[in-house]
């Protein structure tokens, strides 16, 4: 435990925000060359030597566009919610470990910080939505609040599984508890939290919050200018750090072979996000109903039960948590998903009305 | 304690990023589920009706290109095909093959574009639909290679053609009939059974038998309902007697039914084009002898084709002068959207969207 | 969703998107290559020739935009014949359809060859007189003229794009690189109004 | 093949049913007394031999003396095909019973034709113009449409 000196904080303090900056940078080039060439089209080249300046370019263009603030807005909430909405993004990073011992506050209870954290972001997404009183930004900011309200119980049961293993919160330990990567451990913990999380962050087949055939462009559509960037930030600041949240938990962080440790760190960070790229450029958006439906008959159900396996097998086998267990628990995400599938229908139809 | 909650009037307005075009849809919203719908269009209205009043036959034919923007063509043919049942106008062979090559190669171009049209409202981030216009770019260069633009044509003449296609048509189109089925097999692996667009549009918005019938619904909206019924088969004009193809139905009438009609209507016209290609005469006159200005008998015509959206019908009444008296023109797209309202009432708005991207309107042919 | 597919479906459409990683992009970079039209092209703007026309104001009649229109005088040489004065084509109302080209008799008008004929202003959109002639920069194209089909390039299909990898033709010769702008026809009729 | 009724056939079959119906027939439609539209239509759509049930098209014609609204009903399982048609000779009060009753796909058709020629239809649920907006005053497809 690094005892807390003012250097120590300031340094990490640096660290995270030019870590989340330009990692933020990297997403947001990478993501639009990787989906361009998954659609048979070549993306961003122009600005800059392979188009690397396109995200520079992006900035600078809604840094200079003109703020419009609607008359019927309530104008201190309108305000106040890119700040509301982006500032828990940055806390988590708090807890992230880059390198051995390098991350800024070592809580021991990390992991529970970073789960309350993720979820006041969604106040800032309400606030938004609620005070630019246009019809389209409440339908969106509504349809999040009913979502966190559904996806958050098995975000966290999912992950309980590994905390058991790794005997404590913090994050730090959880990394050191990774002598195998909890995916191949627990595999089904691995799959409802990226589920989970794709919904925390409106990503992929989740992304109902600004669903641009439907809701013109969610709790952001009365923003322009600095506000918008705010906002355009907070959404790939997110999925910065879920990735990171991903690659600490089940990816064991940044412990690997030869490459500088804080290489992989971020080497997976991108892995993750190139998943989450390709499942955006694959998949269809789901209902509001039925994302609730599969939160609340799928995931959380999938969670307990989890659990509770893992539970019996670190009773079962103290400490010994060998090679042997992986395809154990692959066999048994697959039989429980088998399961889980026949069982239960997705959301209803027509209302009578 | 009933939680008092009101009913708000949404605009999915003129400008909106699914409308397919400037078509408002004032719907009375109770939470997420519509309650009340209302279809307001005239947007887009030119007076397409008044203005061939005043034009030649020949000088209609670049208004019908821009009836049904997305399938130039084929209103190109319904409209001579009118012409020549008015004044009895022969066709040459060659003509005949070529046209109805050319109509079922825009009939696939148009449904590519409803199926991602489809897929783009159901929120698939662009890709199902690049794919699609990627596949229809090869169809627009035959098209482009023939009548010299890509959308509005005007190539198909009273009586035949404009001028004869190019020496290098024939490969060009034998290309792309022998690549576009390995495109098919590859979107079907991306969407047939994906489970997401299965949950999304299984069961929504179902358009029953009686209410297509009633509601004069045509083409892959009639057929979805499961009524086979299609002119090429029922009424056929042109020469379509000659070539065997089949008539897909869905069974359910549900949006997933409407998407996969379509795309086995796509197989079915790669069948025509390829079975029109060996039937083809190698050579022949590509347009009988018609008067510049053609003067049909008095008297009226209704002639309907099948055209991608459904059935185009021209009723047109003529006075023996080189301009049509009366001029109707029978939109699938309006007729198609009569029974929007029984269809989206009940869902929500998410559905909405994909509901009426399913039924594959085309602005310019509901307001004309 | 029923799962009654176990989330295969969901598998093969990843598969899809991924198999497209590995596949050329069709993007062609637009001012850099061009795409060759195709031969017979209806360009936006007319090509008119003043020694084959015979003023039969043929095409302003089958024009249904109405935007070629024509002023004739007597020619004082031979009474008999009339002398153009003024040759005036509207692109802003032109829909380049083509009807005007198909009906003239006398070979005396093609369409353009060139797509790249935006003004930014109005007045310019109306060419006529010599404006309209054919030049290096004012190709006439062989629609409606199949005897002129063979002395254009091949028109770039996409559907050879994927098989052979069809070499994209550098900038200038595919299209008329525009030369430093015509000067303006010294006609001195004031522009119409 | 569709059978494209001829005429004869039609007004023997409605003569048959309603007497003093039909005012005249050419060799392709009927036309047939404004007052019995309703009945004619109801004896069309319900009779099972003929279940007339697809309203293919609905426009109207401006013949300068009197209005022609013309009907195209065709039976999908006969694959049969007919034309009816109605006239109003009286040019101030253009007034036709409403045929949405039998065939919902008239809705528009209707509304589309009091917009253009301004025949308004009796029993229509929502009759009001469809293209134009709605203070344009004057329908444009009548002939003689600036005066």
């Amino acid at each position: 435990m690094t005892e807390f000196t003012w250097l120590h904080w300031l340094l990490f303090t640096v660290i995270i925000l030019a870590f989340v900056i330009i990692m933020v940078m990297v997403f947001i080039y990478l993501e639009r060359r990787l989906l361009a060439r998954m659609q048979a089209r070549l993306g961003p080249n122009r600005t800059g030597p392979f188009g690397l300046l396109q995200p520079v370019a992006d900035a600078v263009k809604v840094l200079l566009k003109e703020d419009i603030i609607p008359d019927e807005a309530d104008k201190l909430v309108y305000w106040l919610a890119p700040v509301v909405a982006f500032f828990p993004v940055l806390l988590v990073f708090a807890v992230i470990p880059f390198q051995n011992g390098g991350l800024l506050a070592d809580l021991n209870i990390g992991f529970l910080f970073v789960m309350a954290v993720t979820s006041i972001s969604t106040i800032g997404v309400f606030m938004a939505g609620w005070s630019s009183s246009n019809k389209y930004s409440l339908l969106g900011a509504m349809r999040n609040v009913a979502a966190l309200v559904s996806y958050e119980i098995p975000l966290l049961l999912s992950t309980v599984g590994v905390i058991i293993i790794s005997g404590s919160l913090s994050m730090q330990q959880i990394v050191a508890a990774q002598d195998i990567p909890f995916i191949l451990t627990q595999p089904l913990g691995f799959l409802l939290f990226f589920i989970g999380g794709c919904a925390e962050i409106n990503r992929s087949p989740f992304d109902l919050l600004e669903a641009d055939s439907e809701l013109v462009a969610g709790h952001h559509t009365e923003y322009s200018g600095m506000k918008f960037a705010m906002f355009y930030l907070v959404e790939y600041a997110e999925a910065l750090a879920l990735s990171a949240i991903i690659t600490t938990v089940f990816l064991s962080g940044w412990r690997g072979p030869l490459l500088p440790p804080w290489l992989w760190f971020v080497l997976k960070i991108v892995a993750v996000f190139g998943l989450m790229i390709w499942t955006r450029a694959t998949f269809p958006r789901v209902r509001i109903d039925q994302l609730m439906a599969l939160a609340w008959k799928f995931l959380f159900p999938l969670s307990v039960i989890n659990l509770l396996i893992t539970a019996v097998e670190v009773l079962l086998l103290k400490d010994s948590y060998s090679w042997v267990l992986v395809p154990i628990n692959l066999a048994i995400m697959s039989i429980l998903i088998l399961l889980w599938a026949k069982l239960f229908k997705l959301g209803w139809g027509k209302i009578e009305v | 304690m009933s939680l008092n909650t009101e009913q708000f009037i949404l605009n999915i307005g003129p400008s909106h990023p699914s409308t397919h075009g400037v078509f408002r849809m004032k719907a009375t919203m109770d939470g997420e589920v519509i309650v009340e719908l209302e279809p307001v269009f005239g947007y887009l209205h030119r007076g397409i009706e008044k203005l061939a009043e005043q034009r030649t036959y020949t000088g209609i034919i670049p208004l019908t290109d821009r009836l049904d923007y997305l399938s130039a063509m084929s209103n190109n043919l319904a409209h001579c095909i009118a012409v020549e049942k008015l004044a009895g106008i022969q066709v040459p062979e060659r003509a005949e093959y070529l046209r109805v090559i050319l109509a079922e190669l825009q009939r696939i171009a148009s449904h590519l574009i409803a199926a991602g049209a489809l897929l783009n409202d159901c929120g698939a981030f662009m890709t199902p639909i690049l794919y699609m216009l990627r596949e229809r770019e090869k169809i627009l260069d035959l098209f482009e290679m023939v009548s010299g633009q890509r959308l509005t044509y005007s190539y198909i003449r009273p009586g035949g053609l404009a001028q004869d296609v190019p020496a290098e048509f024939l490969p060009a189109l034998q290309k792309v009939v022998t690549d576009l089925p390995h495109f098919f097999d590859e979107y079907d692996q991306l969407l047939k059974e994906n489970e997401i667009l299965l949950a999304r549009s299984k069961g929504v918005g179902i358009l029953t038998r009686e209410m297509a019938i009633n509601t004069s619904a045509s083409g892959p909206v009639l057929r979805a309902s499961g009524i086979k019924w299609d002119i090429r088969k029922a009424d056929p004009y042109s020469i379509y007697d000659r070539f065997q193809f089949e008539v897909p139905t869905g069974k359910a009438g549900d949006c997933y039914d409407r998407y996969w009609v379509r795309m086995l209507e796509m197989r079915q016209s790669l069948r025509i084009v390829e079975q029109a290609i060996q039937q083809m005469p190698a050579a022949g006159d590509i347009q009988t002898k018609v008067p510049a200005l053609i003067r049909p008998p008095v008297g009226e015509i209704y002639s309907r084709t099948e055209v991608p959206k459904g059935e185009l019908g021209f009723y047109i009444v003529s006075d023996n002068s080189i301009a049509p008296y009366r001029y109707h023109i029978r939109g699938p797209s309006l007729l198609n959207l009569t029974a929007l309202r029984d269809m989206i009432v009940g869902w929500k708005i998410a559905d909405a969207i994909l509901i009426f991207g399913s039924i594959d309107i085309c602005m310019g042919e509901v307001d004309r | 969703m029923k799962f009654e597919r176990y989330g295969v479906g969901l598998v093969k459409g990843l598969l899809v998107t991924f198999k497209h990683l590995f596949r050329h992009p069709i993007t062609t970079q637009y001012p850099e290559q061009r795409l060759v039209p195709s031969r017979r092209t209806r360009g936006n703007e007319l090509v008119w020739n003043n020694v084959k026309c015979v003023v039969c104001t043929t095409c302003a009649k089958t024009c249904p935009q109405g935007a070629i229109n024509m002023e004739t005088e007597v020619d004082p040489a031979n009474p008999g014949k009339r002398i153009i004065t003024r040759f005036e084509v509207d692109t802003g109302y032109c829909i380049s359809c083509g009807l005007c080209v198909e009906s003239c008799l006398y070979n005396a008008l093609h369409m353009g060859y060139a797509y790249e004929r935006a003004q930014y202003r109005r007045q310019d959109l109306i060419q006529s007189n010599d404006g309209l002639l054919a030049s290096e920069t004012r190709k006439a194209s062989a629609f409606m003229h199949t005897d002129m089909e063979k002395d254009f390039p091949e028109q770039t299909l996409l559907i050879d794009r994927n098989k052979k990898k069809a070499v994209i033709k550098p900038s200038g010769d595919a299209n008329i690189e525009p030369a430093a702008a015509p000067p303006p026809e010294s006609t001195p009729a004031a522009p119409a109004s | 093949m569709t059978v494209i009724l001829p005429a004869q056939d039609i007004a023997n079959l409605i003569t048959a049913q309603f007497p003093q119906a039909v005012i005249e027939f050419d060799n392709q439609a009927v036309v047939i007394k404004s007052e019995f539209l309703l009945k004619v239509a109801d004896f069309l759509k319900n009779n099972q031999a003929l279940s007339f049930n697809y309203l293919t098209d609905l426009t109207a014609v401006d013949y300068y003396d009197y209005f022609e609204v013309v009907y195209h009903l065709s039976s999908l399982e006969q694959n049969k095909i007919l034309t009816l048609k109605v006239r109003c000779c009286d040019r101030n009060n253009l007034q036709l019973p409403s045929v949405t009753h039998f065939w919902k796909g008239a809705d528009f058709m209707e509304r589309e034709i009091f917009d253009l020629l301004g025949i308004s239809f009796l029993g229509h649920p929502n009759l009001k113009r469809i293209l134009l907006w709605e203070d344009f005053s004057g329908h444009p497809l009548r002939k003689y449409y600036l005066q």
